[in-house]
């Protein structure tokens, strides 16, 4: 028994020599007696990019840091309004490093509330355990904000870029321009389905999945209604839409009414069809599948924004044998609709219909100008590949952002 | 007013948000948040109408006696439960131990993660009925399916036991989940960001007007 | 109408009671010979497997509800393992909701009956120091003084009022570092801060989503060994001889995949029988 | 079998039944529970409401606006516009709710034209920076390794496919068709790994009803 525990002992013992081995750490001088040197040239200075509540600290490390006695454990920052003044803690940061930012709190009434255009002073406490050494105090510092970010360039390129490229193909387009633009599957697949839900004298159903109305998949899906609630006016096929959204029923109802109107049908339009049903995601579901099993429509529409639920519609749309066009930009869902509908408008493809069953030039103009940027990432993509791998790294920074 | 009011505030808005993006200096830095917060309040204001709407129709069902007016009123009894404890429970009500947590854990919560786990059932029938190989896209998505689901079950580990490592079925479902999965997601995500932008640009110079609805 | 155009045709219901089947059924069975273990893994049990009687382990929970099928199997089959080998452990939290989640862990094992045997005494043999906010700088702040990051206890009593807190000043008084983590702040902090900067012992475990992220950490060395997702917490469980809810848990996972699968292969070639 | 005694338990048990029963068919048990959890959610969603965002944000601030006119004076008020100014927001959520009356509906559409507004805003910059700016910078690697090759060519084909203003014919369509098997992968890939946690979820609901409830597992 005694041992036992010897040789566990000994095994810990051998454990922990190989543990520390293993990361090199073995340099922990038993020189605890003494206090580490103090850093030296501390500066103070405004945080660049901000709002104007926050100085950074830096300084040169100890020479106890990591060589010398080697017994920093961490540095203290302290700040005061004078230099004669009392010092108060700021924070810390582990041995190794030497910057702090003295982030304050932008309200008056906060206790950490530092204000702008004020000077300041600052002193670093390098520490080990239980014995430090201040540095000198620094020349005065002020927080001031910043009229312009400098480390979003890039952003601010891009934005200006494609934002040239849509208003000038909205330009051309207003102009007369006509531009090309490739079939989509599933908008081909739109006009059939409502022709075939005519045949069969049964109804369709649209659904906008979970989508508030300010969502971009569902006011790309308004668009694409507006066409399809046209055509079924046409055909007189009637329409049904089950919302999850109350606002988004009552743009809905609003489309709907004037696309009949356009259509020349405005006796067809029922405003009953287009109801609320309850804004609880799988309450929704249990709903939007009891319509489809009793209603039994030729063809069911999933355009919008749509989670969890993708999979449970699509399956029960696929029971009540409905044809299915699918589309939304949420990526995690895509492949559901991909494999349980028959068509599938692709992410992008979703905004692409909108603009193409729109059927305004100004707004095949912005497709356009999309297919701009988008070359304009190949390129940056093909170029930027290229240089990396020759050992070019300025192409790669020419992204970074600084959040 | 009923036009150009809206479209004014959404382009004002939205330019407004852009502009924030670059500017820390107050008074921009702070707009961000205040939207925000105005956003996070209208939002609530808009499922409040939403639970409105809810209430009126099942109140009306049961008041005309319309199919299914016993389930309103179980609906209607279920919304009274949790709002009174709620709002008797005060603003810490979420907490363990108080008696709202109680109803969240033994009411709310098994039929909100049992809906969620009905999807598994669902997943079964949907890998029967539609991964298919129809033609060739059709297969290249079942095979990518099936080797990932195969990697992750023991079954994949001892049908290739025999291979070295780093060639079997475990490290075939990593390899594929980081390269060609990841190329294929980032070309759809650069897309949506495209189209993302250019569709937010058409709303805030108001060609994109359709959720105003029609006049 | 043949065989395979019935097969097409077959009513759902029969698919969703067989995969019912597949995941209820082998909850039953505590069936460990599926579970091969994998060196990252019995590298945390063999460094809880060589700590001498008494002592001391820190366990931090940094996850909330949302990770329990993965996570919690791995905090019960850590305690059991713990207290069977007669360690204290000091429990706290970096997420707010940790130190509930490790309430609900404690209350599973301790009411086992050899563990029950052993009249665990809490303040004795384990604590739960609670949560304290400011992410990695609270392992920061432990580095230097451990009282300093957490002045009472869950329910309030002064750390020092614990007998098992006694002599336990910062890292160099813990024995083993061992955390459950779902995302920020999590393994990697520990990492950093504990493992790189004050030489704790560390190990991990972590959901399935963040485990890959953290192997690197493992091959360095810098952690022990880490538990990926629920065959991570299966593996542990075979390791100690005790498999309960992860060892069931992913017995049960294996078959329903392998039922899927088998679904995606019979419709395929139903599909092609029937041209 | 050692069922619990816990009565809160047998109501959580008795539910997950009551949802699972849909899988047969629709029946009047299934419907009592999807009616009370319509009534639950809505419940939940109202509270949880009250308390994050109408009392703290709405009324907190205008509370705080109000306190700082009646110590402070007027002019110091109005300076403190991050706290006064909330009442537009409260305004413009009150308007929505004027959907209910059809004859003055119209005029929500200001609060909707203000949260469309902010949604366009903050999407332009979000996504261009998370979804189109970082993930080309993530792309940006050197063709040295096979794996690198793949996730550059393969972000590449994509991106030929998704475009709309040429018709896919030629080297241009061979490009194209290269994406969409990319994009298959990508969609068949996620499939399968989604498997794994929708049957987790399954599992904990099994282990619920068996093991926690009826007593049946240990």
């Amino acid at each position: 028994m005694v041992l036992d525990r010897g040789f566990s002992y000994l095994l810990l013992l051998a454990f922990f020599f190989l543990i520390l081995f293993s990361t090199n750490s073995f340099a922990q001088d038993p020189s605890d007696t003494l206090a580490p040197e103090s850093v030296t040239n501390v500066d103070a200075f405004d945080t660049p990019n901000d709002n104007g509540h926050s100085i950074t600290v830096s300084w040169e490390l100890s020479s106890d840091d990591g060589a010398g006695k080697n017994n920093v454990v961490v540095y203290e920052v302290y700040r005061s309004d004078s230099p004669e003044g009392k010092f108060e803690k700021r924070g810390m940061v582990p041995a190794g490093e030497n910057t702090f930012e003295d982030q304050g709190a932008k309200e008056k009434d906060n206790a950490n509330y530092l204000p702008s255009h004020k000077n300041f002073y600052y002193r670093v406490r390098a520490k080990s355990d239980g014995l430090f050494s201040d540095s000198e105090i620094s020349l005065p510092a002020y927080a001031y904000g910043q009229w312009y970010h400098t480390g979003k360039t890039p952003v601010l390129v891009a934005v200006i870029l494609f934002s040239v490229f849509a208003i000038t193909f909205i330009t051309l387009a207003r102009k007369g321009k006509l531009f090309y633009i490739r079939p989509l599957a599933g908008i081909e697949a739109v006009d059939d389905a409502i022709g075939r839900a005519t045949e069969m004298g049964k109804p369709i159903l649209y659904i906008f999945g979970l989508g508030t109305a300010d969502m971009i998949a569902t006011i790309a899906s308004f668009t694409i209604l507006s066409r399809v609630a046209k055509k079924t006016a046409e055909y007189q096929t009637p329409i049904l839409i089950p919302c999850y959204d109350s606002v988004v029923m009552a743009v809905a109802q609003e489309t709907v009414r004037a696309a009949y109107l356009e259509a020349g049908r405005p006796d067809m339009y029922k405003e009953e069809n287009i109801f609320f049903l309850t804004s609880m995601q799988f309450a929704y579901v249990a709903g939007v599948n009891g319509i489809m099993l009793r209603e039994k429509p030729a063809t069911n529409f999933y355009l919008g924004k749509f989670y969890a639920e993708s999979l449970i519609l699509a399956e029960t749309g696929s029971i009540a044998g409905s044809i299915q066009i699918s589309g939304t930009d949420e990526i995690a869902q895509i492949p559901f609709f991909v494999a349980a509908t028959d068509y599938t408008l692709i992410g992008e493809e979703l905004y692409a219909a909108s603009a193409y069953l729109g059927r305004e030039p100004v707004l095949l103009g912005t497709l356009k100008g999309q297919d701009w940027g988008k070359a304009v990432v190949i390129f940056s993509l093909i170029l930027g590949a290229l240089a990396a791998s020759f050992g070019f790294q300025f192409f790669i920074n020419l992204f970074r952002i600084q959040l | 007013m009923r036009r150009e009011v809206p479209l004014l505030i959404t382009a004002i808005v939205g330019l407004t948000l852009i502009v924030v993006y670059f500017v820390p200096h107050p008074p921009f830095s702070d707009l961000r948040d205040l939207f925000s917060d105005w956003f996070g309040v209208i939002a609530a204001f808009a499922i409040y109408l939403g639970i409105l709407s809810l209430l009126k129709i099942n109140v009306d069902k049961v008041y005309r006696k319309k199919s299914g007016w016993g389930f309103s009123i179980v609906t209607i009894m279920g919304f009274l439960l949790f709002v009174s404890v709620g709002l008797y429970e005060g603003s810490d009500f979420g907490e363990y131990g108080t008696s709202y947590y109680y109803l969240y854990d033994r009411i709310y919560y098994p039929l909100m993660a049992t809906m969620f786990a009905i999807l598994a059932f669902f997943i079964g029938s949907a890998s029967y009925r539609a991964f298919r190989a129809r033609n060739l896209e059709a297969t290249v998505l079942l095979l990518a399916a099936f080797f990932v689901m195969l990697g992750r079950v023991p079954i994949g580990y001892y049908l290739t036991s025999w291979l070295p490592e780093g060639f079997r079925m475990g490290s075939l479902a990593d390899w594929i989940m980081d390269y060609p999965q990841t190329a294929g997601q980032r070309a759809v995500m650069i897309g949506i960001a495209l189209g993302i932008v250019s569709t937010s640009l058409r709303v805030i110079l108001g060609i994109e007007r359709t959720f105003l609805g029609g006049e | 109408m043949g065989f395979f155009e019935r097969l097409l045709k077959i009513d759902r219901r029969i698919i969703f009671t067989l995969i019912g089947i597949a995941i209820a059924l082998p909850l039953f069975f505590n069936v460990s010979m599926f579970v091969e273990t994998t060196p990252v893994v019995k590298g945390v049990y063999e460094v809880v497997e060589s700590l001498p009687e008494g002592s001391k382990v820190l366990v931090s929970f940094d996850y909330d509800p949302g990770s329990m099928p993965e996570l919690q199997p791995m905090a019960e089959s850590f305690f059991r393992h713990c207290f069977s080998r007669n360690l204290k452990v000091i429990i706290m939290g970096l997420w707010p909701q940790g130190p509930l989640q490790a309430n609900w862990a404690l209350d599973v094992i301790l009411n086992e009956p050899d563990i029950k045997a052993k009249n665990l005494r809490y303040g004795v043999n384990y604590v739960n120091l609670g949560y304290t906010a400011g992410n990695e700088v609270v392992i920061l702040r432990m580095g230097s003084n451990i009282h300093a990051a957490f002045p009472a206890d869950y329910y309030g009593t002064p750390l020092d009022d614990l007998p098992i807190m006694k002599g336990i000043r910062n890292f160099n008084n813990i024995d083993f570092v061992y955390n459950l983590s779902a995302g920020y702040p999590g393994t990697m902090e520990w990492v950093q801060f504990a493992a790189d900067r004050f030489h704790a012992v560390l190990g991990a475990g972590n959901t399935a989503v963040q485990a890959p992220l953290m192997y690197p950490y493992a091959n360095t060395g810098q952690l022990v060994g880490i538990l990926g997702g629920m065959k991570g917490a299966a593996e542990y469980e075979v390791l100690a001889d005790r498999p309960a809810r992860g060892v069931r848990y992913m017995f049960s996972q294996g078959i329903a995949h392998a039922v899927v699968i088998f679904f995606v292969i019979l419709g395929n070639v139903a599909y092609f029988a029937t041209g | 079998m050692h069922p619990s005694p816990d009565i809160g338990i047998w109501i959580g048990g008795l539910l997950t039944l009551g949802i699972f029963s849909f899988l047969y068919g629709d029946n009047p048990y299934y419907k009592f529970c999807e009616a009370l959890f319509v009534g639950v959610s809505a419940g939940h969603w109202f509270i949880t409401l009250f308390w994050t965002v109408f009392i703290p944000k709405l009324l907190g601030n205008i509370g705080i606006a109000i306190h700082t006119f009646r110590t402070e004076g007027f002019a110091a008020g109005m300076s403190d516009y991050m706290h006064w100014s909330y009442i537009f927001g409260g305004i413009l959520g009150f308007l929505m709710i004027l959907r209910l009356f059809p004859k003055i509906g119209w005029i929500s559409r200001w609060s909707l034209a203000f949260v469309v507004g902010t949604t366009a805003g903050y999407y332009f910059i979000n996504y261009l920076v998370s979804n189109g700016l970082m993930q080309i910078q993530k792309t940006i690697l050197p063709l040295t390794s096979v794996g690198n090759i793949i996730l550059v060519v393969g972000t590449f084909c994509g991106l030929i496919y998704f475009f709309f203003s040429k018709e896919h014919k030629g080297a241009f369509g061979g490009l194209a068709r290269v994406g969409i098997w990319f994009l298959m992968i990508t969609f068949g890939a996620s499939f399968g790994y989604t498997v794994m946690s929708r049957m987790s979820l399954l599992i904990g609901r099994m282990d619920y009803i068996f093991g926690i409830w009826l007593g049946m597992i240990r």
